[in-house]
């Protein structure tokens, strides 16, 4: 398929990620936006187009919060929009944005994504009662923890998977982000740490998990001829990919994530790429849980189904590993402000293929690497396929 | 559409939504239909990250489907950019309208409102709509009487309208007040419903059917969000989501191009500013208004269907009915309400209600 | 990448003395969600002690929680199906915290319940009169039903379900 | 329609927002001092009223805080008759839009009696020891 213009990204910025920030949602965008924005020598009045992606306004507090966004994401009397497709937000905005420019009707596009969750209170978990079905689940008391618990349970029991291999991912990503300068809580655990850490719902333990947080990222995309005058080192966004299931999770079998296979596919395709294993030289997978990384690594075809855990065993999985995944230290230790998260992948992926990923950098030139979201009912994928 | 529709849920009411434009469209959602544009914001739902709640219903299970948070006209705008990437053929549109699933509207627009400088004054959104209505009436010359004449105009057409919900046949009262100058006739009346459009590329579209009604451009921005540091004379968002529009359809006169227009009307005093920033007069809209050049048999005709104020607002869904009613009125199947004449292109145009300053536009021609 | 990323991080305490400004807020929004043709006869059904289901006439899948269409298909699926009150555990988990993160007493444990008759189809529901340590997948259990006079038409007129000893 | 079930439900959460870093320095000086500040965007040449760190149109960082003379104009008014749940209220009450002319932006808030367009208004503030740190703190803008 022959797509219209090839987009890159072109600058890249984020905040720290914070538990409680002072900042206002619309400071924080700003502050990633702004970031983004010097980051390419470019300024405002310059970008054509605004693409915004948040999760659910019961955590910032606002209705139509990308409205109340928007003048700090750049927004000002400028085509604007805000995409939201639940966790696979962060990543899918970047592609709500390739849109913009790959359609040939925008030469630049700035891409925004801020979660405020410290508004809500007394816990942002609370307001995930609300993503429940409001008729025949609500009235249970469940709680997010739960779809996690049951679809971690049963990846687990279907490749019989030891707990303490899962929590090996949230080792190896807490220690990743200790070279992270946005990282909320930068501490190294031991897989003892995790393995006795309080359980919430069993399998799910208090360290399996990502923090709370609050911040914003951003990136600027641009069309080729534009791209090229901007810097001598653009990132391509050479596949993008999107695919959400059916809400009735209920009727899935969970331990696979068939929709990330199907995005994958889709973005893969754009991208020439025929076996990923061998062509991808690193990896953002979403991370929000730690068995996440390895059911994603599994989604996007990065290897056999149930053998993402031995890869980490083996090591294959860490920064100087063969195959590295969330070199940046992911969402288990930069944190999880969630659609802000999934952009974060995407600002990884740009700054790891510039070679200007610092500490963190990963070895051996990377040249192609793909970052990926997920989210709803264990519902949505959605991949970001980028070139050097 | 109905004020309200408790026989069904909303997945019920989009299904046959979806079930009509398909048949319409002559597409297998199943096989043809290759991404999905939904709009929706979860305070109107009462439930977080609505957009996992929507693919069933629509035909859209494991196959790219996304939600724009906006009104339905931004979904189109969003099915038209992917469509125009090369990326895909055939594109659906969905948005829908379950406000009778809402106790109360009020608690939700006062969550739209800035939390640190206008919500602690704990007075209704609608005061917003008040001061902008005041605001507009000052720096025009239009009065009440105008506004008045908005609402009848609306609410007749309406009422040839079958997909309306039923209109009052009383006259326009200014005795309820909001908000003044804003009374209750002032504001469209929430309404159910659910819409469904199918987009196709060039070469599909000819291939499903003889008279397709083409996008010939389409346009969205945003004025200030803060309220305070916008415009308040004009609706500055409609005008350049216009600009825009307009300069892909390559229309430079809007006033003579544009054969009919669905626009926003979610205040009566809405549809003057919004007619004048998308270009639909020479002078002021007010003095078309009196000259009878928008109505049904007019020169220009403005919201024939009938607007929000006649059919019924149907939230995010609104500006997608202002654009089906289009794409009916340009295949004369618009029935009883179909405008004389021959008309070749049209535009719709949508609003994002209190408090913001944004909206979308889309031009179509036949 | 930028080696001085911006955010004013506050601490619990800082809200407690009072170090930043703040707005409090009560959302007030209320919503009453029409169940529809298809909940609405399920959530009946659920009154009467009945689990129902649809069948789709077309591809012959049998789905619960019902719905008036084939999802996969994209028809109308009309066949209503009265299912058995038994099935077997897909997943579960074992939760010790309740919707607002506070820790519970006693855990509860949810789980996927695959109803009798279909394939994989099911609805999430909770285990009881089982220790947690007793709950397997594939475990064969069977609905328990609040008393009849106290039904009303809810997903928890089913009051959980128990093992199949 | 009995037949047909509802379900009701709400958002068991409430909320606690920050006034952020420019909403904390001018809600401290109407707090503090009973000034007016806004941010200045030397690049635009703009004094943004309610104060933002951020420029909206060019987005340049903002950190020079400005007065604001305390002379407002009304640009509109309205006579609101309904709380933000949609119940009516005791009393109407009126409220407006304040430009400034040294700003860009303005005010929104109640006044004290009825306005026109045009009228000269000011922010009477409350007693220093009842004011909080919020929009509040002014109790209304009375005409000159």
């Amino acid at each position: 398929m022959q797509v219209k213009k090839r987009v890159a990204v072109v600058g890249a910025g984020m905040t720290k990620f914070m538990r409680r920030a002072q900042e206002t949602g619309k400071e924080l965008a700003f502050e990633a936006a702004k970031q983004a924005l010097d980051s390419a020598e470019m300024r405002m009045q310059d970008v054509d187009s605004v693409a915004l992606g948040s999760a659910p306004d019961a955590f910032d507090g606002v209705h139509m919060k990308g409205e109340y966004l928007l003048d700090g994401a750049g927004g000002w009397q400028k085509p604007y929009s805000r995409n939201f497709v639940g966790g696979g937000t962060g990543v899918f905005s970047v592609i709500h944005g390739w849109w913009h420019v790959a359609s040939g009707l925008f030469d630049t596009c700035l891409v925004v994504a801020e979660e405020k969750m410290s508004t809500c209170l007394p816990h942002p978990q609370t307001a995930f009662l609300t993503i429940f079905d409001n008729m025949i689940e609500r009235p249970l008391g469940p709680n997010l923890i739960w779809i996690f618990a049951l679809e971690m349970h049963r990846y687990m029991q279907k490749h019989k998977i030891p707990k303490e291999q899962i929590a090996q991912v949230a080792v190896k990503n807490k220690r990743n982000a200790l070279d992270h300068p946005s990282a909320q809580i930068a501490k190294a655990v031991t897989l003892r740490d995790i393995m006795n850490s309080e359980v919430m719902a069993w399998p799910v333990q208090r360290l399996d998990i990502s923090p709370v947080s609050d911040g914003a990222c951003a990136v600027l995309l641009a069309s080729e001829d534009v791209a090229r005058k901007i810097t001598d080192s653009p990132v391509w966004i050479d596949g993008v990919g999107w695919n959400l299931d059916t809400t009735y999770w209920t009727n899935r079998d969970l331990y696979f994530p068939r929709y990330v296979a199907n995005a994958a596919r889709m973005a893969y395709g754009m991208a020439g790429i025929t076996n990923p294993r061998k062509q991808i030289d690193f990896a953002e997978p979403y991370d929000p849980f730690d068995y996440k990384e390895l059911h994603h690594m599994e989604g996007l075809l990065l290897c056999r189904k149930g053998e993402a855990p031995k890869l980490t065993k083996e090591g294959v999985t860490e920064r100087d590993g063969n195959l590295p995944i969330c070199p940046s230290g992911g969402l288990l230790g930069v944190g999880n402000p969630i659609a802000a998260a999934g952009l974060m992948k995407v600002c990884e992926l740009f700054w790891q293929l510039r070679g200007e990923a610092g500490k963190r950098q990963v070895a051996g030139d990377p040249r192609t690497a793909v970052a990926q979201a997920w989210g709803d009912l264990m519902q949505i994928g959605t991949v970001v396929v980028m070139r050097s | 559409m109905k004020p309200a529709t408790p026989e069904v849920s909303y997945k019920e009411l989009i299904f046959e939504a979806a079930l009509e434009a398909y048949a319409d469209a002559g597409v297998n959602p199943r096989r043809d239909v290759e991404s999905f544009v939904c709009s929706s914001e979860d305070f109107y739902e009462g439930t977080s990250i609505f957009d996992e709640y929507v693919p069933d219903q629509i035909g859209g299970v494991q196959k790219p489907v996304c939600t724009i948070s906006a009104d339905g006209i931004y979904s189109l705008a969003t099915a038209y950019m992917q469509i125009l990437t090369g990326l895909f053929d055939i594109v659906a549109v969905e948005a829908h309208s379950k406000a009778s699933d809402i106790v109360n509207i009020s608690p939700i627009y006062d969550l739209a409102l800035d939390p640190i400088y206008q919500r602690p004054l704990g007075l209704n959104a609608n005061f917003i709509a008040g001061l902008e209505m005041n605001a507009f009436l000052h720096s025009s010359k239009a009065n009440l009487t105008h506004c008045n004449r908005v609402i009848e105009k609306n609410r007749s057409n309406a009422r040839a309208n079958p997909v309306a919900m039923d209109t009052t046949h009383a006259p326009v009262s200014r005795a309820r007040v909001l908000s003044y100058p804003l009374v209750m006739d002032d504001v469209a009346p929430l309404a159910d419903g659910a819409a469904v459009v199918v987009l196709a590329a060039e070469e599909a579209a000819k291939s499903l059917r003889e008279d397709p009604v083409w996008i010939k451009g389409a346009g969205w921005a945003s004025d200030s969000p803060t309220l305070e540091t916008r415009d308040w004379d004009r609706a500055t968002y409609a005008a350049l989501a216009a600009k825009q529009a307009y300069r892909q359809a390559k229309i430079n006169n809007p006033a003579s191009d544009i054969h009919i227009a669905e626009i926003d009307d979610t205040y009566s005093f809405k549809e003057l500013q919004h007619a004048e920033a998308l270009g639909l007069c020479e002078g002021r809209a007010y003095e078309m208004l009196e000259q009878g050049a928008y109505d049904l048999r007019g020169e220009l005709p403005v919201n024939p269907s009938g607007g929000s104020l006649g059919m019924g607002h149907t939230l995010e869904m609104s500006g997608l009915v202002r654009a089906i009613e289009i794409v009916q009125q340009l295949r004369r199947s618009a029935g009883r309400h179909q405008v004389p004449g021959e008309v070749e292109t049209g535009v719709a145009q949508a609003w994002r209600g209190v408090p913001t300053a944004s909206g979308a536009v889309v031009v179509f021609s036949r | 990448m930028p080696s001085q990323p911006q955010g004013t991080g506050l601490k619990e305490e800082d809200f407690e003395r009072e170090k930043v400004l703040t707005v409090a807020y009560q959302p007030l929004a209320k919503y009453s969600w029409a169940t529809g043709v298809a909940i609405s006869r399920f959530l009946s059904g659920l009154k009467a002690g009945e689990i129902l289901g649809t069948k789709c006439d077309h591809c012959g899948r049998i789905a619960v929680p019902p719905r008036i269409f084939c999802e996969l298909c994209f028809k109308r699926s009309a066949v209503w199906v009265k299912l058995p009150d038994t099935g077997s555990v897909n997943t579960f988990s074992i939760s010790h915290i309740a919707t607002d993160t506070t820790r519970l007493k006693t855990p509860t444990i949810p789980a996927v319940i695959e109803i009798d008759s279909t394939r994989h189809a099911g609805f999430l529901h909770i285990i009881g009169e089982a220790k947690p340590e007793e709950v397997t997948m594939g475990m064969r259990v069977k609905a328990v039903w609040a008393d009849p006079e106290k039904r009303k038409g809810s997903i928890t007129d089913i009051k959980y379900f128990k093992p199949i000893k | 329609m009995s037949d047909f079930l509802r379900i009701e439900g709400d958002f068991p959460v409430h909320f606690r927002y920050t006034a952020g870093i420019a909403g904390e320095n001018f809600l401290r000086e109407i707090k503090d001092n009973g000034r007016l500040v806004a941010t200045r965007c030397n690049n635009c040449q703009l004094n943004y009223l309610p104060p933002r760190i951020y420029c909206e149109r060019c987005m340049s960082k903002l950190e020079e805080y400005v007065q604001i003379e305390n002379v407002g104009v009304i640009q509109s008014y309205t006579v609101c008759t309904q709380d933000n749940e949609g119940k009516q209220l005791a009393e109407p009450v009126n409220v407006a839009f304040v430009r400034f002319t040294s700003a860009h932006g303005g005010l929104i808030h109640r006044t004290s009696g009825e306005v026109c367009v045009g009228d000269k208004v000011r922010a009477v503030f409350k007693d220093k020891s009842s004011r909080t740190g919020s929009i509040l703190d002014i109790k209304y803008f009375e005409k000159i």
